[in-house]
Formats: structure tokens, C-alpha cells, sequence
């Protein structure tokens, strides 16, 4: 358990001019459970690295429970990682894998002997404790790596993407496992992930980072629903948020933008007051698929809501939904179908718009509007990029 | 589990101990550096140093120090033997390095073939290395030598036109030294290449074949180019050996027929001890390391460039 | 022991010589002196040599080293050697070392170093079967020479065995020498190095003749250990060898009798003549008393009738005592002993150049390179060789 | 289900026989010649069997060949040249082992020059540094002594140990290294659990390496050492290298085959590391 | 673009006893795409390396083209691979690991150089060509490998979880990519994805295997509606389907399943018809959480629909949804929430379940009950273990 604090970290690799990271600024509480997204290549193994001692910092601080550890050794900083590619030692077993980092802390030889049991029966590796790394397929690896962190007791767990690997069920269930060990250790924990559930189902907060750069810190729900940019709307939630480009109009019932679907019949998408700034200008409208579906009689009466035909561009089945695409505005949309609705590509659909959490961005700054007197925090960083 | 645990609880450590753990652990890497940095100094360049004296000396039976400028240079510039053996050094040293990498890759790779018996192939290609010259180099005189060896006996089963007298040819027995010093050194690189193709990802290769690669093909682009480091190591071993070679020169020609054989080791070591003159055999071990210094430095800067990069 | 121990280095390591250096040991051991081997073998001496060198620069010098002719004078010049006075007149060196030998172990006319045999160079072997066979007679000019090799060559045999080392050429072009210069201009050539004598008519003579030389000897020829040729000879394959008395020893150990089954004649053109070689043990500045005791009881050793007796049976040369009892030894030893008195007198005695009794190591090296470069390269002229020559001494001075 | 042995492979084993049988050559030459007569030897032609199997060559060599004064064969020196070669290849290698691993994992300014001058020094010739040395040796009162020589060759070999492992050391992922400095393990710690057990090949090529350079070292054993400590090859030059007196081919070359025999053994049994693949699958990418 | 027979292919590895692969049967049409999923561990890298050539067959048969081609080189069979652990030429940069496979195959060099490009610009990392593996984050290296295959045209494609690192931004239209190229191309493809969503929108055909073995063959669709038992059921669809032990018991209406809440109320579940063997019996009912939801009224009139109330015991904010657990049956059963609804643990909760794609399986075989003369085509396979 530790306090973890990055102060404008900067990363260069070699002698290159090209900055990794730009000045990250991010600092977690004791206990907290932090979660790392941004596209690929964005930088959030080697922050993982720095935060670890075990790439060079360019510039900026890291502190751990207030101490200044940017030039402690690695060893020093009591921190578990789990790394992005493993990093198995090839000369050991699974189960000396798992030991090593207590025999170095000189946990006492039972003790070791029970928590690799432990370890290895919550991975669900037991069989293979006796097994070189190179003889067990990726997933089991990626599962040993987890449990050579998970045995240990740090001030800090680092996982890099620790569950890429596995079959959803496994993930969900070891998901279950960080997440209880997290509730009973309280250890702090950054995490990187690219699956939306675990980010959005693990966090304490979420870190949005994109080109080495910090674009908005917040809870999931904040991240999901008021994201502070079209970067970062886009970014979270699978299938992507719709960004429909559209003007803001005004009538006696209040605001209200326009979607105009191929036969260019209009569904008028009422909009909030606070857009009135926006009057007569054009601006993006966020509207994420699940947020537009077949019509549903118990939502009718809501004003946020409304309706309209749409021509079906694409389905594509996921199972317990379908998500299909739609012309609107002359741009696609998806929208998140009932598997059992009748749907024909080329063929007209009626969507309904739940218009309750749509957002608004700003065409040139892509940032998002926010209401004036808003209760949502400002996302702790806006990048003017 | 038990929250008790020692682990559990943060570990700290009082301040002062901590930052002189932490010190000792940043300097330990160079303190585990620091003899081999202290014998490099003194027992390399520091003997280097004495050695460019020397050669600036007129140093004869022992050290002196009289100095004389580049007398002894301009002496060695002059002596026929010197320029003999140093474009021996080239030739031998260009076809030797070159045949023992060959060689020794390709036997390497051919003992990579999960060959039963690797074992026993691989102590019989190395074992020349363990023979000393001292004596090999006998059985190698009369094997290359016209009247007793191979010649005879390929003359002697009826192969009667064959002919090889590379040994009392003043103009191939330094081919001859090729010869002995590759079967010499060839399996060592062998072993070397080996201990590097078992360091190979398999994985790589098994790209490289659903990459349509065949064998060769995988071995040329992708396993050898992955052994950079090996050859490397390989190749400064090989030049080493080249440029030191003594006892394979003593003992197979003496330099000879006349000094059509000799090599630089040789001169600097008869001039610097047999023939009291060490303030030329001193000025001749400056020019092979000035030699090595002009072919070595530009390899070495980039080798060790290219390697950070990866 | 401790009455003192002396370190010897040398290179006595084979056979016979090994023996030889082993009663040796016996003997001091008798007195009651220790005795620590320091065997080094290879090239003449060379390894040794470079061993001595590092040894005295160390500081711990053994107490005796088998030093040979010029070495000594450089060593003692060096300061690193010790006197043998106090001995030498007790046993009375000067009377029973002849001038030429003793001459060479002194420095500064205080002995330094003990003499322990005389070899001559300047032998020729020749198995009389193959003479016989080629209907040839022993040469004892260079015509004769020319005459029985020619006949040899024509029998198809080989006339002269040689091994094309540097110091086997040197060797045989030093008993041309000899034979073509005489002893005077030999002297003036080789031991004083005046230009005019190495650039000498007669130096460019030698020269064409030792090239004639090599069409009597077999192609297979560079290389070859002067032991192997000598066995050309023991086994009728080849003439004669123009070789020191230490073939005689490959004689006796194939078992064959001189006069016999091996006849040993002066190097042709030579007789009357004597080309020395000497070994010798020089003797370095100790430290502990009891220890350079016993480096004096080592000198005395060596030259005590017995071990030279020993020693010189052994090693195929003659001891070095004029007063020595010869009786032990064979026909080629007294025939050995009598021209080595007899040239002593005459001036005909003369150190050889090519074993490093004549001159410096560095000059030595300097006509080696010259010498066997000229015998295997037949591009260069006899007139070429010669300047080259006069250049590559007046360098190594 | 084996696959049938296709021509490819008997190819190989062709290939590798007759370069097994060409490299085998010179030891044939050596073996039969150790087996003959002197008188054999004189007479027969360097190919030929020996008339009759003789094992004189090799009681002489092993038991009663003169070294020197002293007539006891070479089997004196074996145990002079082990006390000097086994702490020599170890203190070399493991020195080697440790430079090699701090410059391939623990980079810091200058190492990589620090590196290059000390495979440049390795290039000097060994005979210029005689002298000095033995000044140098003198001085700290090692001179003549078998730490002297094992000194020496150390000095002399580090830098070869040195680039063996670190040429070795820099194509093995730094993310073992990593992944070991979080499990808490110190400079030592890693290196000897983690980087050295992956080592094998490479330690036994330096093994083999060192063993022979050492073993076979003539120059330094006759110049470093003391007189009843000196090494094989002394001995066995001794035995070999007389330029004057009768040379005993049979006893030569028993004793270069019997001097030979524990570096190739040391061949043989470094053999079986040279395992398969240790890094596979230890890194994703 | 070729077929592919996989015969009885068994493997064991080294001198093993166990068997990895127990003799699996796949025949794979021209231009199909099968997804092969199974938990971590199950054989499916094995099998990909086996029809790729790369391991030991140790019995069976593979046939391409109906060629054998069990002994055939891996050269020789025309195949491009993604591997999972990526296999990247370390001493080649990305452009040179890209453009090996072509060079070998001596295409000439200003299209081997376009269709780098090309290859480069589709997996956004046209910048990094000239970077070596080394210097690359793990999505990079992905894409790397994933752009070695991409730049052939080889009879069969296989890819083994070739987006697992990727953002799910990036993931999903590299997804599109990939079935862009299938169209385009009609290339026969092999891919293995422990992603739902990739397998329920890529596959022409997904198999399911378990331990060595093959539970499933079938569409997308038979598989997620029509599982062949419990294994298959649970493990397709994330979050897991819910399987709840009941007894069928019957009514004027028909058959019926019961399920208490914590207050032993009861709420019917209406049965199919077809149940009516299994009369009285304790049997497992399967019901995936997106047929648990809030009532829908739209839902109300439909027969296979009912409503109870459950008490919650957790909740999990996923973004688009919330998956509740509530407790029925002395279990624990997700259901998916419309996030906008009001939730409290330990409240009680309405539910309306809808019944209409509900499965039932036999309590002892594990296996699914089916309709007697069902439409539906029969597993291919049907595991007795
Ligand atoms: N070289 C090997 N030696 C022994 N067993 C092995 C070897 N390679 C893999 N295995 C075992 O074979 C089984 C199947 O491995 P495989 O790699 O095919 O699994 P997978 O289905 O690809 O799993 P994942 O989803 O985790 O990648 C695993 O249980 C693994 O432990
Ligand atoms: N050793 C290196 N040298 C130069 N650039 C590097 C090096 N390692 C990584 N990079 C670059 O730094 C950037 C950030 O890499 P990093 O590994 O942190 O990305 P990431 O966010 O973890 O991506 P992913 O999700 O793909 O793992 C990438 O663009 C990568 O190409
Ligand atoms: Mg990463
Ligand atoms: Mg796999």
C-alpha cells in the first residue's frame, strides 16, 4: 500500500529526439486501483517501466508514498510487475518462477511452499508447477507471469496487460481475482488493458493517454460518460461512439440538432440548453450505439427520445446483440440491435435515440461541451492537440 | 491469507542505510569491472607504453633507454624480412579467418541437424585445439612434405601425377600454415557457432519456414544474421589467433624454406630474444598493433554501434 | 640441502643429454649441494634464453645458465654475472683450458662461465655403402665433393642430406666458408666483420658454391630436423651430411659403428681445420652464500675429468681439458681431440658464426636471414647477396 | 510416426564423416607413429602400420622419458599443470562471466569503449609483455610461483572471457533482467540465478577456450614458472624439442596424445551442454 | 484459397504420454473461415502449428487440397501464420520482417515494396519501418507479425490470436480488415481469438475445443443459440451463460421451471414442450444475461416471457451495461441492466426473463437437451466426457 506520485515524467529513448512521454502527471492514493488505456504504442508500458525503475526517466519525478524514488534501484521499490511480454526465466519451472522473487525476499521455505500453492490454484496452473516455460502454451505463460506477481506482497502491483491472453471465461474469472485481491489487500495497483470490461469494471480511476500524453483521468463512469474529448469518447466503449456531424437548431420546444437518413427524411435529436453557446453552428454529436436501438415502448414517454427510419448498411451479430450500421447524415452509425429484430441490409429500420447521455464536442477543438454550471469535474487535463 | 505477513507490511528502511545500499548497488557493476579495469590499464597499456618505448630505445640485449628515435622503425622499414612477413600476415591472416568462419559455420550448422553421435563428431573436430602444436607440428611436417606424406602416399596407391609440395615451395608454404592452422582453429569456431545456433529463438525459425524460407535460405537470413554477436566474438579470436601465431610457424616451417613462411609473431619474437635486437623487435610489435589498430578500431566502433541499436 | 642449491637452466633435455646432466646432478649431490632442474629445450637454447632474460629481469636469476660464446661477454657486460676466480685458479683452469675456449669465458679477464665440451662443426658423415654403391670415393675437397655427389646423384641416390632449417644452411655454408675463405679471412669476415672481407671475391665464391649444392640435395629437403637427414645417411638413402659431431649420436643410437657403417671426415677442403662450438654454463650473482658456495662447487664439478669424461661420451664432442684421458672415446672423437690441438696451434681453430661462438646474436641473425634466403631464392645473385650481406651486418652492429 | 530418412540426411552424415576423417588425419599419423619402433619409424613410410604394436612410446613418455634431469616421464606435470589451469579457467571464466554480463546488462558510460580497449589489448603480442611482466610479477613477490603463472594467465585470458560472454549476454532479453530486479534480486543475484544458468553453451566455450589456451600455453608456463612447478607442455617441449641428441618419435607423440588427454576430456564432457534452445519462449516478441 | 482436412490428428509432445491433441477431426472449405476458441491450454496453438507444419504429427493426417501433406516441408505448404508469440526477425527491421516472405518468394521488388506499403499503412505502423522488433511496444510487434502474413497471398491463412494486444479501437477495425481481405481474397482462413465479439463476427464456422479434444463445430450462430453442452454454453458469450439446476414441472399451460429469490418467492419460467421427458426431473436451464434484463413492455405480451423480483448482490458497471448478480435458486445469476436503471445491493430487483432462447441440459451428460426432430443440425461432435 503507497501513495504514487508521477510528476511531469518525460521519456526519450537513446538519443533520439522523439518524446515517448510528454510530461505525465498522475497521482494515485493509497489503495487506489488505477487503470491505463490508450491505443497501442501510446506509452503506457514504458510509464509502467518508469514507475518500476527499470527504464531511465528523461525528466520529472516519481514519488512513492511521498519519498523520491526516481533514481531508487528497481529492487528497492518494492513493486510487483507482471509484464507485457512475460519475461518468464527460461531456466526455472513454473514453480521456481513463482518463487524466485519470495526466496529473494527470504520468505520462509514453507511459506513459499503454500503460496505457490495458493498462487497456482487461483491460476488454475497447479498441473504445471513442475513444467519449463517453454513448454506451456501462451496463455499458461501469461498466467505464470501473473502468478509470479501475485505471490508477492509489494506496495505496488503493476500489471501490463496481464490477461491478453486468456479465454474470456478465464479473464473474467481471474478479473474476479485482482479485483478481490485488490479489496483485500487495498495494495495500490496500476493496470494497463485494452478490454473495455476489465477497465471499466476494475478502475478506480481510468488514465486516458494517447502519443505520450495524458488526456483525461477520471472514474469510469466519468471517462464513459463525459469524456473529455473526441479522442477519448472514441476511444472508450466497443463499438465506438457515433460522432455525427450535425448543426444545432432552435424551435419553440428548445434545441434540437438533425438527422437525415438516405431518403432524406429528418429525426429531429432534441439537444440540451447549455448548447445554446452553439446556436447556428455546427458541432459533433456523441451518441454511443446502445444509445440508439429498436424502439422500446417504456422509454416513449421520455423527451429525450425520439425516432426515425433508418437504411441498414451492415449487421454484424456479436451474439447477444447485433450491431448494425445505418446511413445518417450522410455518415454510417451504429446502433445496437436485439438479435431477434428482423434486419435486412438495404432495408429501412426504426431506431429509437436516447438522447439522455449524448454529448457534444466543439469541431475545431474536439473537445467536449460542457454545461456551464456543470456538477461533472473538469477532466484533469485538456489537450489542446 | 495472512496479513501478518512480513511482506505485507511496508518495508522501511531508514533512510541512511538505505541511501548506502542503494550507493553500493550503483557502483557494483563497476567495482565488479574495477580489476579487470586496473590489469587492462597496467598489465595491457601499461606494457604498451613500455613497449612504445622500448621501441623508440636502442634497447638490444635488454631493456635500455637510451632513445633513439624512430631509428628502429626506420631499420624495420629496411629489413626485407619484416615486409616479408608482414604480407604473409595479410594473406595468411585474410584466408585464414575467412576459411575457419566458413568451416566452422558450416559444420556447425551441419552438426545442428540433430546428428546422433553430435558428441563424438564435435570432440573430433575440436580436438586439434587440445594437441599442442609442439607435436602436431611434426605430424603435420611430414604429412605435408613431399617425400613422406600425402603426396607419397597418394603416389604410393597408384595416384602417381598427384602432386603437393606446398611445404618446400618458398612460394606456397604459407599456404601450407593456412592449412594446419585451420584444421587447428576451425573447430573452435565451430563450437562457438554452435553455443550460438542453440541460443536461437525456434520460434524464429518456424516464421521463417511458413515464410517459405528453405533451410539455406534460413540459415543465410535469418539464424546468421541473428549470430552478429558470434561472429564477433569469432572473428577477433580468429584475427587474434592470426596474429599471434608462434608455435604453428615454429613448428611447421620455422618460417621457412628461408623466411618465405615468416610472420610478424615470429620476427618480433627471434629479433626481440634470440637476436638481442628488442628495440626492433619492440618497434615491429608497435607496427602490428598499429596494423591491428587501422582494421580492428572501425570494425569494433561498428559492432558495438550496431548492437545498441537491436 | 643446506649447504646450498643451485637452479641450472638448460636445455640438456633429451636422451643422452639428460643422463649426462643427471650425473652431474649426482655428483654435486654427492657434495652435499642441492640441485634444481630447469630443463628448457627447443631451438638452440632460444626458449631458454628468453626464459634467462625474463628470470634476471625478475630478479631471481638461477645460479647457473647454459650460456653460449658471445651471450657471455653480452650477460656479464650486463653486470648480472659473478666471478669464478677464486675456483679457476684453485683447480687451475688456466692451465688446462685451452686460450681459445677460456678466452670465451672471460669477461674483463675474470672468468664468468664454464666450458663443457668442444663439438666440432665442420664434419662430414658419410654412409661408405653408398660410395661404395655409386662407386665414389669420401671427398676431401670441394672437387672431389662435386665429383662424388655427382656420382651419388647418378647411382639415385641422394648426395647430401640436409634439412632446410636456417641454422642447418648456416651450418654447411660456414664449412664452404671455411674451405673457400681459410681461416684468416673467415676470421676477418665473421668474427670481426670487416666489410671488405664479408664483400670479399671470395665471400661471393663461397655463396655461388653453397647454391651449387643445392642440386644435390633433394627437393623434400626445407624443414627437415637435422636428425632426419642424418637418418637419410644411417639408412643408405642419401651420402653424406655435412653436419656437427652430435650426429654421432643418431649413429650410435641406430646402432652403427664409425669407420664402419659411418665414416666421419672433415667437411671437405677443411681438414686440418676446426670449427668450435663450446657449451658452456655461465654463473649468476646470488644472493644467499650458501648458495653461491654451491654455484663454485658446480663450476669446479663441470670441469672435473669425470663428468667430462661423462658427458662428452654422451653428447658425441670432446671434453675441453687438453689433459683429459681419452681413452674411453672413439675414433672420430680423438681424430676430434688431435685437430682441435693441432688447430689450435696452426691458428686454424675458428669459433663458429653459426652457433653463436664468432659473433653477437644479432649479427648471427643477420647473416642467418641473409644466407638462407639466398639458398631459397634462386632469383638473387651471389653479387646481390653479398652487398646485401655487408648491409644486413653493418646494421645489426 | 518418424519421418523416413530422407538422401538430405545422409548427406550430412556424409559430409560430416569425411570431415571427421580428414580432421582425424594428423592424429592417426601420431597414434601409429606412437606404436612403432624406432627403427619403424626411421624406415616406414608415415601412413604405414607399424610392423609390430610397440607400447614403449607411451610407458616412455608417460613413466621414464627424460624431461631433464629427471627421468620420470610426464605424469609429474599433469598434477603441476592442473593446480595452475583449474584456478586459472575459473577465476578467468567467472571473471569473464561477470564483465561480460555487466557490460551486456549494466551499461554505463564508457563501458562500451572500456570495452574496446580491452579487446584491442588482447591483441599485443604476448611476448612483449614478457619482460615487464616478470618485472611486475618480481615486484609483488609472485614471480616463479604457480599464483604468478595462474595470475598471468587470467590477465591474459579476461578478455577473451569477457567477449565471449558479453557477445553472448547482449542477445539474451533484457526483460529477464527486469523482470529479476522487481522479484527483488541484487546485481549478484540475478547473475548467478538467472543469466549464468542460461550460460551453458557459452560457459563451456569458454571452458574450452581457457582450458586449452591455458594448458597448451607454452610461453608463460616456462617463463612464469619455478622449476619443479612447471607445467605439461614445458615437459612435454622438453621431451620433444631437443636440437641436439636423438629424437624419439614414438615417445613424442604418446606424450602430445597422453598431454592432450584431459582437454579432451574436458571437450567431451563440455559436450552435453551444448543444449538446445534455453531462451525459447521466454519472451513474447 | 484451398481446403483443408484435418484427420484424426493426435500430438503428444517429447515422450509425453499425455496427449495434447486426442485426435481431432476439422474439414475446412475453400475460402471458409473457422475460428478455433478453447480455454488456455486446450491444444489450439498446436493444432495451428501442426497444419502449419511446424510440430511433429504423432498420427492423424492433414490433407490440403486433398493432398496429403503430413510429411510436406512447411515451405511447401503455402501457408502464412501469425504466430501468438509473434516470432519476429530480430535482426531485420519491421520493413524487412514484412517483406522476407515476398523476397523468398521473388516477387519483384517494386511490388514487394508497394504492398509493404500498402500492408504498413492498413495496420497503422507505416512510421515504424524502419525500427527493429526490439524498439517496438507489444501492440507494434503485433501488428508486425500480423503484417508478415498480411503482405502474402497464401492458400491458407492462420492466425493465432493475432489482435489479443491491440486497443480495442485499433482491434475492432483491424477486425475489419481482416474480414475485408477474406472477402476480398477468399483466402481459407484458420484463426484462433479468445475475443467473442472477433469470433461471432469473423467466423463462417467456429469450433470449440476442450483438452485436446473438439466439443463443437458449427455457425456462430448454432454455437452461442444451440451450444452442444454445458462446456460450449459457458464458454461462448461473455459474460457466461447462467446455468440454474431446476426441476421441470408442468401445468395446465404446459411445462414449467420454477426459480426462488431469497424470499422463496417463486417465479415461473415457462419450458419448451419438448421437456416433457424430462418431466419431474432435476435438469440445468441456460439462460445468458442479456435474457435477464430490466422488463421491457414490448416483451410483456410475448408467452416465453416472465417477471420476479430478485434481491442484487453485485454490480458491475461495464459502460453500455451493468451486469447484476442476483440470487435465484440458492445461485448466482448475471443479468444485464440498462445502466440508466436504479440499482441498490441487497434490494430486490425486477426481472423479466426471456425465455425464447433458453437451453436445457441434462444434469448428468452435461449435454444439451434438443428438440427431437429439431431444424437445428446436430454437433458434429459430441463429447461423452
Ligand atoms: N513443448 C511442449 N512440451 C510439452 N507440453 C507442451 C509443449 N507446448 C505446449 N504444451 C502443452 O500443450 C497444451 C496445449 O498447448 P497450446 O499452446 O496448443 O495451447 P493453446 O490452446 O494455444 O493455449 P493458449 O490459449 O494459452 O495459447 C498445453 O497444456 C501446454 O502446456
Ligand atoms: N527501445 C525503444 N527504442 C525506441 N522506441 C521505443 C522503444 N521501446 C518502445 N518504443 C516506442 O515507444 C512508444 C511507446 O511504447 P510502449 O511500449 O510504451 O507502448 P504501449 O503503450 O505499451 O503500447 P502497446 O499497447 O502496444 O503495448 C512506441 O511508439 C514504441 O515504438
Ligand atoms: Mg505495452
Ligand atoms: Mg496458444
Amino acid at each position: 500500500m503507497a501513495t504514487l506520485n508521477i510528476k511531469q515524467i518525460r521519456k526519450r529513448y537513446g538519443k533520439s529526439t522523439q518524446e515517448i512521454l510528454k510530461g505525465i502527471d498522475i497521482s494515485i492514493d493509497n489503495g487506489e486501483f488505477l487503470i491505463l488505456v490508450g491505443p497501442s504504442g501510446c506509452g503506457k508500458s514504458t510509464l509502467m517501466n518508469m514507475i518500476a525503475g527499470l527504464e531511465e526517466v528523461s525528466g520529472g519525478q516519481i514519488l512513492i508514498d511521498n519519498q523520491d524514488v526516481t533514481h531508487v534501484a528497481p529492487k528497492d521499490r518494492d513493486i510487483a510487475m507482471v509484464f507485457q511480454s512475460y519475461a518468464l526465466y527460461p531456466n526455472m519451472t513454473v514453480r521456481q518462477n513463482i518463487q524466485f522473487g519470495l526466496e529473494i525476499r527470504k520468505m520462509p521455505a514453507a511459506e513459499i511452499e503454500a503460496e505457490v500453492e495458493r498462487v497456482a490454484n487461483l491460476l488454475q496452473i497447479d498441473h504445471l508447477l513442475d513444467r519449463k516455460p517453454s513448454q506451456l502454451s501462451g496463455g499458461q505463460q501469461q498466467r505464470v507471469a501473473m502468478g509470479r506477481a501475485l505471490s508477492r506482497r509489494p506496495k505496488i502491483y503493476l500489471f501490463d496487460e496481464p490477461l491478453s491472453n486468456l479465454d474470456a471465461k478465464l479473464r473474467v474469472e481471474m478479473r474476479t481475482e485482482v479485483k478481490k485481491l485488490h479489496q483485500r489487500l487495498g495494495t495500490t495497483i496500476v493496470y494497463v488493458t485494452h478490454d473495455q470490461i476489465e477497465a471499466m469494471t476494475l478502475a478506480d480511476r481510468i488514465a486516458v493517454m494517447k502519443d505520450g500524453e495524458l488526456l483525461q483521468l477520471g472514474t469510469p463512469k466519468q471517462v464513459y460518460e463525459t469524456p473529455a474529448n473526441m479522442f477519448v469518447a472514441g476511444f472508450i466503449g466497443s463499438p465506438s461512439m457515433n460522432f455525427i456531424d450535425c448543426l444545432i437548431k432552435k424551435d419553440e420546444n428548445g434545441l434540437f440538432t438533425e438527422l437525415a437518413n438516405s431518403q432524406q427524411q429528418i429525426t429531429r435529436l432534441p439537444a440540451p440548453d447549455y448548447m445554446i453557446d452553439y446556436l447556428g453552428k455546427s458541432v459533433v454529436l456523441g451518441l454511443r450505439p446502445e444509445q440508439i436501438t429498436t424502439p422500446q415502448p417504456h422509454k416513449q414517454t421520455d423527451k429525450q427520445v425520439t425516432r426515425g427510419q433508418f437504411e441498414v448498411l451492415v449487421t454484424e451479430p456479436t451474439g447477444p446483440d447485433v450491431i448494425v450500421e445505418v446511413q445518417a447524415n450522410d455518415q454510417e452509425i451504429s446502433c445496437r440491435i436485439d438479435p431477434e429484430h428482423p434486419l435486412e441490409i438495404g432495408q429501412p429500420i426504426e431506431l429509437m435515440f436516447d438522447c439522455n447521455k449524448a454529448v457534444y464536442f466543439d469541431k475545431s477543438t474536439e473537445q467536449r461541451i460542457c454545461p456551464q454550471n456543470s456538477t461533472l469535474p473538469a477532466p484533469t487535463k485538456a489537450s489542446a492537440a | 491469507m495472512s496479513t501478518s505477513h512480513v511482506l505485507s507490511e511496508p518495508v522501511i528502511r531508514p533512510q541512511s542505510k538505505r541511501f548506502s545500499l542503494d550507493g553500493l548497488q550503483k557502483w557494483l557493476p563497476k567495482l565488479v569491472l574495477a580489476p579487470t579495469m586496473l590489469i587492462t590499464i597496467v598489465c595491457i597499456y601499461g606494457y604498451m607504453a613500455w613497449t612504445t618505448l622500448i621501441s623508440f630505445s636502442n634497447s638490444s640485449f635488454l631493456p635500455s633507454y637510451k632513445l633513439v628515435g624512430f631509428k628502429q622503425y626506420i631499420k624495420l622499414l629496411d629489413n626485407d624480412r619484416w615486409l616479408v612477413s608482414s604480407t604473409n600476415l595479410l594473406i595468411f591472416g585474410l584466408l585464414f579467418i575467412a576459411i575457419c568462419l566458413v568451416l566452422g559455420i558450416f559444420l556447425a550448422i551441419l552438426l545442428d541437424q540433430q546428428i546422433q553421435q553430435e558428441g563424438a563428431i564435435r570432440t573430433i573436430f575440436l580436438y586439434p585445439m587440445a594437441i599442442s602444436f609442439i607435436v602436431t607440428g611434426t605430424a603435420w611436417k611430414w604429412i605435408l612434405n613431399p617425400g613422406l606424406g600425402l603426396e607419397k602416399m597418394l603416389n604410393d596407391w597408384g595416384w602417381s601425377s598427384f602432386q603437393f609440395d606446398w611445404l618446400v615451395d618458398p612460394q606456397m608454404s604459407i599456404y601450407t600454415l593456412v592449412i594446419a592452422a585451420v584444421w587447428q582453429s576451425s573447430g573452435f569456431v565451430m563450437a562457438l557457432f554452435l553455443a550460438g545456433l542453440r541460443g536461437i529463438d525456434p520460434a524464429i525459425v518456424k516464421a521463417a519456414q511458413i515464410d517459405g524460407a528453405s533451410k539455406p535460405t534460413i540459415y543465410r537470413r535469418i539464424v546468421l544474421p541473428c549470430l552478429r554477436p558470434v561472429f564477433f566474438s569469432a572473428i577477433i579470436v580468429l584475427s587474434h589467433i592470426a596474429i599471434k601465431s608462434f608455435d604453428l610457424v615454429t613448428a611447421l616451417t620455422s618460417g621457412g624454406p628461408g623466411y618465405s613462411s615468416d610472420l610478424p609473431a615470429l620476427f618480433m619474437y627471434s629479433h626481440a630474444f634470440t637476436r638481442g635486437q628488442m628495440g626492433l623487435g619492440a618497434a615491429s610489435a608497435m607496427m602490428m598493433l598499429a596494423g591491428v589498430l587501422a582494421i580492428l578500431v572501425p570494425y569494433l566502433y561498428s559492432e558495438l554501434r550496431g548492437q545498441r541499436h537491436d | 640441502a643446506d649447504k646450498g642449491e643451485v637452479e641450472v637452466l638448460h636445455w640438456w633435455t633429451s636422451g643422452g643429454e639428460a643422463k649426462s646432466a643427471a650425473v652431474l646432478k649426482e655428483m654435486l649431490e654427492k657434495q652435499g649441494y642441492g640441485w634444481k632442474d630447469f630443463a628448457v629445450a627447443g631451438g638452440g637454447g632460444e626458449s631458454a634464453m628468453t626464459v634467462l632474460k625474463t628470470r634476471a629481469v625478475s630478479g631471481n636469476p638461477p645460479a647457473a645458465a647454459q650460456i653460449k660464446g658471445h651471450d657471455i661477454q653480452e650477460w656479464a657486460d650486463l653486470g648480472f654475472l659473478t666471478t669464478l676466480d677464486g675456483t679457476a685458479s684453485a683447480e687451475k683452469w688456466e692451465q688446462v683450458l685451452p686460450k681459445v675456449v677460456s678466452s670465451v669465458m672471460k669477461y674483463d679477464d675474470k672468468y664468468v662461465a664454464v666450458p663443457v665440451n668442444v663439438h666440432r662443426v665442420n664434419w662430414l658423415w658419410a654412409n661408405p655403402a653408398v660410395f661404395e654403391k655409386a662407386g665414389a670415393k669420401i671427398p676431401t675437397t670441394w672437387d672431389e665433393f662435386i665429383v662424388a655427389a655427382d656420382k651419388i646423384k647418378a647411382a639415385g641416390l641422394i648426395p647430401l642430406a640436409h634439412g632446410g632449417q636456417a641454422w642447418q644452411d648456416a651450418t654447411v655454408f660456414e664449412a664452404i666458408a671455411l674451405e673457400t675463405m681459410g681461416a684468416e679471412l673467415y676470421m676477418k669476415a665473421f668474427k670481426m666483420h670487416d666489410p671488405d672481407a664479408l664483400g670479399s671475391v671470395k665471400m661471393v665464391e663461397t655463396f655461388e658454391k653453397f647454391r651449387t649444392l643445392k642440386q644435390y640435395i633433394d627437393k623434400d629437403s626445407p624443414g627437415r630436423d637435422w636428425n632426419i637427414a642424418t637418418n637419410m645417411v644411417i639408412e643408405g638413402k642419401a651420402g653424406m651430411q655435412i653436419m656437427g659431431d652430435w650426429a654421432k649420436g643418431e649413429f650410435a643410437a641406430a646402432g652403427k659403428k664409425p669407420g664402419v657403417d659411418y665414416i666421419c671426415a672433415p667437411a671437405p677442403g677443411t681438414a686440418g681445420m676446426f670449427t668450435f662450438n663450446i657449451d658452456s654454463f655461465a654463473f649468476f650473482n646470488l644472493k644467499d652464500a650458501n648458495d653461491a658456495a654451491a654455484q663454485q662447487a658446480l663450476a669446479k664439478t663441470i670441469l672435473s675429468p669425470k663428468f667430462q669424461e661423462v658427458f662428452n661420451l654422451n653428447k658425441g664432442s670432446i671434453p675441453v681439458r687438453l689433459d683429459q684421458d681419452m681413452s674411453a672415446f672413439d675414433q672420430c672423437a680423438l681424430d676430434s681431440m688431435a685437430t682441435f690441438k693441432a688447430a689450435n696451434t696452426s691458428g686454424k681453430l675458428v669459433p663458429s658464426w653459426s652457433h653463436g661462438l664468432a659473433t653477437t646474436s644479432q649479427i648471427q641473425g643477420a647473416i642467418y636471414d641473409v644466407v638462407t634466403n639466398y639458398f631459397n631464392d634462386d632469383k638473387v645473385s651471389a653479387t646481390e647477396t653479398v652487398d646485401k650481406l655487408v648491409r644486413a651486418v653493418k646494421s645489426a652492429m | 510416426m518418424k519421418k523416413p530418412l530422407q538422401p538430405g540426411r545422409w548427406l550430412i552424415y556424409g559430409i560430416l564423416i569425411l570431415f571427421a576423417l580428414i580432421y582425424l588425419m594428423p592424429l592417426i599419423v601420431m597414434l601409429l607413429t606412437s606404436f612403432k619402433t624406432s627403427a619403424d619409424i626411421r624406415s616406414g613410410n608415415l601412413m604405414s602400420l607399424p610392423t609390430e604394436w610397440v607400447f614403449d612410446g607411451w610407458i616412455k613418455a608417460w613413466g621414464s622419458a627424460c624431461t631433464g634431469v629427471n627421468c620420470d616421464g610426464i605424469k609429474g606435470y599433469f598434477w603441476n599443470s592442473m593446480q595452475m589451469v583449474i584456478p586459472a579457467v575459473l577465476i578467468s571464466t567467472m571473471m569473464g562471466a561477470f564483465n561480460g554480463y555487466v557490460l551486456a546488462k549494466w551499461r554505463f558510460r564508457g563501458s562500451d569503449l572500456f570495452f574496446s580497449l580491452m579487446l584491442f589489448g588482447c591483441f599485443i603480442p604476448f611476448q612483449v609483455i614478457l619482460l615487464p611482466m616478470a618485472q611486475s610479477l618480481g615486484y609483488v613477490g609472485l614471480a616463479n610461483t604457480t599464483a604468478g603463472l595462474v595470475t598471468v594467465h587470467v590477465i591474459y585470458g579476461v578478455a577473451f572471457t569477457t567477449m565471449f560472454f558479453r557477445n553472448y549476454y547482449v542477445s539474451i532479453p533484457d526483460e529477464l533482467v527486469k523482470a529479476a530486479k522487481l522479484d527483488g534480486a541484487g546485481f549478484f543475484t540475478i547473475f548467478f540465478r538467472i543469466l549464468l544458468p542460461i550460460s551453458k553453451p557459452i560457459f563451456m566455450v569458454c571452458v574450452i577456450w581457457q582450458f586449452t589456451a591455458i594448458w597448451n600455453d607454452f610461453l608463460f608456463g616456462v617463463v612464469y614458472s619455478a622449476g619443479d612447478t612447471q607445467p605439461m607442455t614445458v615437459a612435454l617441449n622438453n621431451l620433444v624439442n631437443t636440437s641436439t641428441g636423438v629424437k624419439e618419435y614414438n615417445v613424442d607423440m604418446a606424450a602430445a596424445i597422453l598431454a592432450a588427454l584431459p582437454t579432451l576430456l574436458v571437450y567431451f564432457f563440455a559436450g552435453k551442454y551444448f543444449v538446445r534452445g534455453l531462451t525459447a519462449g521466454v519472451v513474447k516478441g
